[in-house]
C-alpha cells in the first residue's frame, strides 16, 4: 500500500486509535493495543486512562513502552499498585472500559488463542506464550477489543485451545460480565459481531483492500455486513502523530516495539 | 532475621536439587544475578515458579535446571519467543519440562493466598477458557450467599522465592519502589526467601507507605550491584533493550546457547565476571 | 469522574433516607464534618457501616440517623464506652438499632471483596467463637483442594463511602498518607464515593507507591480544612485528646448531648462554624 | 500496697512486660498491652517487633499510644500497610509469635467476652465494644497472652458470650493454628493453663498477694499450681522506665493511656 502514502500496519494503528473516546479506562496490551491508545492519547483522547498489568494505573508514556512494566510507566501514572491488586480491584471489579487485547489466532466469535498450536497440548507443535492477563480482561472488561493482522494463520475456523474467550455460545455461563469482543480491527478492515450469531462480520474494509483480499486472509467463510464502510483515510495530522510517536520511541528504545 | 551474606552462599544454602523456586520481577527487579548463581551451582529437577518467565528462565530452562514449570506468561517481551522455553516443551530439550499454566490474575490471586495463610484463592476467572480443562490447580467454588460458580486456585507456598530490590539496610529491612508487581506477595508466601539488592545502605529512609518488607521475613541479602540487568532498577539503571533482542539470537540455536552460557556464566565466578565478560566480547566486536 | 463541590452539595446529592453509607478512617482521618453534615440534613433510616464506629457514629447514633449498624468495635478509644452507641442497643433511644456485628480481619475481607467485585471473601476467622451465630452474613466454604472449612463472609458494597484524605489534585485524584487504613477499599466497594480534603492542591506531588485513588473512582472531593477534627491528618494536625475525653461526659446524658449537639451542629451552618462555637464555648469556659 | 513502692497496675505491666523476649513479634492490643510491650521494648527486648492492627508493623513510639492508630506509630514504623493487609499477610498467615491483647472477662479456659454481659444478645444489659481484630488474633498468633485484672466481675465461671476463643474443649475444630492463650497476666498474679485440663490455674503471685485474695477475686474455683511461685519484685530500673513511659505519654497526650 505504498502508494497510499501509508502502510497497513499505520492504517490499522490509526483505525483502532480512532475508537476510543476520550476519558475511556483502558485495560492495554502491549504491542499494537498500546501503540493506539497512546495514540489517541496524542490526538482526540487526552484524557483516556490507560492502565498497563503491571500496576500503572493512568499512565501517560511519552513513547511506546516496551513492555508492560517499563519505567516510565510508573513515572507518569496517576497510581502505581501491585500486580494482585490490578486484577482483582481494578479489572476484575469491572472498572475497566476497554480491554485492548493483541492475540496469535482468533475464531468466527472472537475467541483468542495464545497457548498452542498444532500437536496436543502436551506436545504441541508450536508453544505460544500463554494466556498472560487476557483470559480475564477479556470477561472482566466492558468490552474487549482484538487487533491484529488478517490471515489465514491467524484467522481460523477452529482453534487448537481457547485460552481467552469471546461469543463462544453457551460456554460462558453467568459469569461474564461485559460485553466480550465488540470489534476486530486488522490491517485489512474491521470485524464486529452479527448482532444475533455474534459471528464477526467484515463491517469496514480499509482504502484499498477489496472484500476478496478479506475472504481470502480469513479461514472461516466471512460474511460481509450489510452496508460495509470504507476506513476513513488517515489523516496528515493523524500520520504525523503516529510516525512521530514511533519516532519517539526508535529514539528512546532502540526499537518501534510493535511486536510481542 | 535477614543474613547478609554473599549470593553464592545464600543460593548454596536454600536452593537444592527438587527445590521449590519463585524468582518473581514484573518485567522490573528481574533477579539476573540470582538465576546465574543458581546455574553455576548446577541445580537441577527444579521447580520454577514465575508469572512472566523470560530470558532468566529460558537460560535456567535451557541449561537443564528445571524439571517443572509454573508460569501464566513465558516470552521475551517486546522481542518474541523464548526459544529455550519452547525447545524444552515442544522438544523436550535439554530435559522434559511438565508445565502448569495458569492466567495472571490466578497466579497473582495464588501468591496472594499463600502470603495470607489460605489454601485457595477465589477469582473471577477463566470464563470460557480452556485452561483449567488442562491444570488440576484450578477448581471452582460456590459462593454460600449468591449460589455463584467462581474459580478457585490453589495457593502457591514455594520453598523459596527470590527478587531483586533497591536497596536493603543493615538489618535487612528490604525498599522497593517503582513497579513492584508480585515480590511482596512471593516473599510472604514463600518458606524462605533471598533478596538481592542494588546497595545496603545505612538507613533507608523509606516513604511512609513505601513498599518494605520487615527484615524479619527476609533469610538473605546479597548486595548485587546490577543484579537486574539486563532487566531494570528504577531509580539506578534502565532495561538494557539490546540484550533483550540480541538474546533471541543467541537462543535460537542449541548450540549457540550453551556456548554462550559457558562463555560468559559457567565459567565466570558471579556476576560482575558475567558483565565483565560481555564487556570484553563487545569491544572485541566494536573495537 | 470526580466533581470538586461542597461537602453540602455532595451529602445532598448522594445520601438519602435510607441509603448504606461506609464512613471509614481508622483512627485516623475519621470524616467527622462529613458526619456533621449528614447529621445536618436530617438524614434517617441509614445503614451506617464502620469497622470502628466512634465519636462520629455516636453522634449520628444519638441524632437518630441509624436504623442498622454494621461494625466490628465501638468504643472511644483510649478513653472507653460510646454512651449513644450504648443506649441505642440497650434502650433503643432515640430509635432502635438493628445491629451487625464482624471481627476487623472479616470487615476487612467484606471490603476488599466488595472491592475486587466478588460477592464473598475467604478467611481464618471465628473459630471457636460465637459471633457467627448472631450473624447470617458469615458463614463458611470448603477449600476445594484440601477440605479445610474456613469462613466466608459476605461482601461489602455501600451506596456510598465516605472518607476524608490530606491532599486532592484539581482533577479529584486523591492522596491518603500515613495510617491509610480501610478507606481505599471502602470506596472502591461502594458505587458512589465522597472524599474530604484538608487541601485541594495544583500537584499532588505523590509519591510513586503512595496510596492515590485515581479521580475517575471519586464522585466528589470537598475541601473541609480540619474535616477529620478531633481525630487528625497526618502532616496536619493532630488528635485532639482532650475533646475525646470531654466527648465522654457530654454523651453520657441524653439532655446533655442533645444541647450539645443542637448548639454546636445543627444551628452552625458547616464544619468551619462548629469549630467557631466550639472555640467560642472555650474561650468562655477559660476567659 | 503503697508500702510495696509500686501498684498493682505497675507490678502486672511490669510482670508481662519480663515475658516478652527480645525479637519477638508481637501483636498489641491497645491499652495495658502496649504499655507492658513498650516497656520490654525499653529494657530487656530492644529489638521485639510490635505490629499494631492499624498496619503499623516495627513501630517504635517514645510515648505510648493512645489509639492502636497515633500518626507516631507510622512515624517509627518499619512499614506501614493497610488494614486488610495487616490481617491477612501478617496476622492470618502465622507470623505473630505473640498475640497480646486485654479483656473485659475471661473463663477459666481463657475464652474471651467483649461483646454483651447480661440480658440477651439482642437486649443485653451491658453492650461492650465488640471483637476488633481479638477473634483473629486469638486463634491465628503462635500463643495468646491476655492481661486485665482480676475480679470476680471479669474472671467468671461461665461468660455471656464468647468474642474469641481459648481452650474451650471441642469447639476448635482444625483451624486453630496457635498454642491459645499460655498466660493470663492479672494485678494478683499469673494464671497459665494447666496442661492436662487447659484450665487456668494460679503459678503465681504477685508480691504481698495471697492464694485467698485471688481466690477471692475469681469466679471460678481457682485451682493453684504444684509450684506456685512469687513474682520478683519489680527493679527500680523497671519501676523507673515504666514511670518515665507514663510521665512521657501524659506529657505528650495529657493521659497515661492505660484503658480503652
Amino acid at each position: 500500500m505504498a502508494e497510499l502514502g501509508y502502510t497497513s500496519n499505520e492504517i490499522m494503528t490509526i483505525a483502532a486509535s480512532r475508537r476510543l473516546a476520550d476519558g475511556m479506562v483502558c485495560f492495554v496490551g502491549i504491542g499494537m493495543p498500546s501503540a493506539a491508545a497512546n495514540l489517541a492519547r496524542s490526538l482526540h483522547a487526552p484524557e483516556v486512562v490507560l492502565i498497563y498489568e503491571s500496576g500503572t494505573i493512568g499512565a501517560r508514556p511519552t513513547v511506546l513502552p516496551l513492555s508492560i512494566g517499563d519505567g516510565e510507566l510508573a513515572e507518569t501514572a496517576d497510581a502505581v499498585v501491585s500486580v494482585p491488586e490490578i486484577f482483582r480491584y481494578w479489572l476484575q471489579a469491572g472498572r475497566v472500559d476497554v480491554g485492548f487485547l493483541g492475540a496469535a489466532q482468533i475464531d468466527k466469535y472472537g475467541n483468542i488463542n495464545t497457548t498452542v498450536i498444532g500437536g496436543t497440548y502436551d506436545s504441541p507443535q508450536v508453544r505460544l506464550p500463554g494466556a498472560g492477563g487476557a483470559p480475564e480482561i477479556a470477561t472482566a472488561s466492558k468490552e474487549t477489543w482484538i487487533i491484529l493482522k488478517q490471515n489465514k494463520r491467524t484467522f481460523v475456523e477452529k482453534l487448537h485451545f481457547v485460552t481467552s474467550a469471546g461469543h463462544r455460545p453457551g460456554a460462558h455461563g453467568s459469569a461474564i460480565r461485559g460485553r466480550g469482543p465488540t470489534v476486530v480491527i486488522t490491517d485489512l478492515g474491521v470485524l464486529t459481531p452479527d448482532p444475533e450469531t455474534m459471528e464477526f462480520t467484515l463491517s469496514a474494509l480499509h482504502p484499498g483492500v477489496t472484500v476478496e483480499q478479506a475472504r481470502a486472509a480469513t479461514g472461516w467463510e466471512l460474511k460481509v455486513a450489510l452496508h460495509l464502510e470504507i476506513t476513513p483515510e488517515p489523516t496528515a495530522a493523524e500520520l504525523a502523530a503516529l510516525r512521530d510517536l514511533y519516532a519517539r520511541t526508535e529514539a528512546a528504545h532502540g526499537s518501534a516495539s510493535t511486536e510481542g | 532475621m535477614a543474613e547478609i551474606t554473599t549470593l553464592r552462599n545464600a543460593i548454596s544454602s536454600l536452593v537444592h536439587d527438587g527445590s521449590i523456586l519463585a524468582m518473581e520481577g514484573f518485567t522490573h527487579l528481574i533477579p539476573f544475578a540470582a538465576g546465574h548463581e543458581v546455574i553455576r551451582q548446577g541445580r537441577k529437577s527444579l521447580t520454577l515458579i514465575r508469572m512472566t518467565p523470560d530470558l532468566i528462565y529460558d537460560q535456567m530452562i535451557g541449561m537443564g535446571c528445571a524439571s517443572r514449570l509454573v508460569f501464566s506468561w513465558g516470552g521475551n517481551p517486546g522481542v518474541g519467543s523464548l526459544h529455550r522455553f519452547r525447545d524444552a516443551i515442544q522438544n523436550s530439550w535439554p530435559a522434559p519440562l511438565a508445565i502448569e499454566e495458569h492466567s495472571h490474575a490466578d497466579m497473582a490471586a495464588r501468591y496472594q493466598a499463600g502470603a495470607s495463610g489460605l489454601p485457595f484463592a477465589v477469582l473471577r476467572g477463566y470464563v470460557g477458557s480452556d485452561i483449567p480443562q488442562y491444570n488440576a490447580s484450578i477448581s471452582s467454588v460456590t459462593c454460600p450467599f449468591t449460589g455463584e460458580v467462581l474459580a478457585a486456585t490453589r495457593a502457591l507456598t514455594p520453598d523459596v522465592a527470590i527478587i531483586h530490590a533497591q536497596k536493603a539496610d543493615r538489618k535487612g529491612n528490604v525498599l522497593i519502589q517503582g513497579i513492584t508487581g508480585i515480590q511482596k506477595e512471593a516473599v510472604l508466601a514463600s518458606k524462605k526467601a533471598i533478596v538481592t539488592v542494588e546497595e545496603i545502605v545505612d538507613h533507608l529512609d523509606a516513604p511512609m507507605n513505601a513498599c518494605v518488607l520487615p527484615f524479619w521475613v527476609v533469610t538473605y541479602v546479597c548486595e548485587v550491584p546490577g543484579g537486574a540487568f539486563p532487566s531494570y532498577a528504577h531509580g539506578y539503571y534502565s532495561r538494557d533493550n539490546s540484550f533483550c533482542k540480541a538474546w533471541d539470537g543467541i537462543a535460537r540455536d542449541r548450540a549457540t546457547f550453551m556456548a554462550w552460557m559457558h562463555e560468559h556464566v559457567l565459567t565466570t565466578e558471579d556476576f560482575a565476571g558475567f558483565k565483565r565478560s560481555l564487556n570484553r566480547e563487545a569491544e572485541a566486536q566494536h573495537g
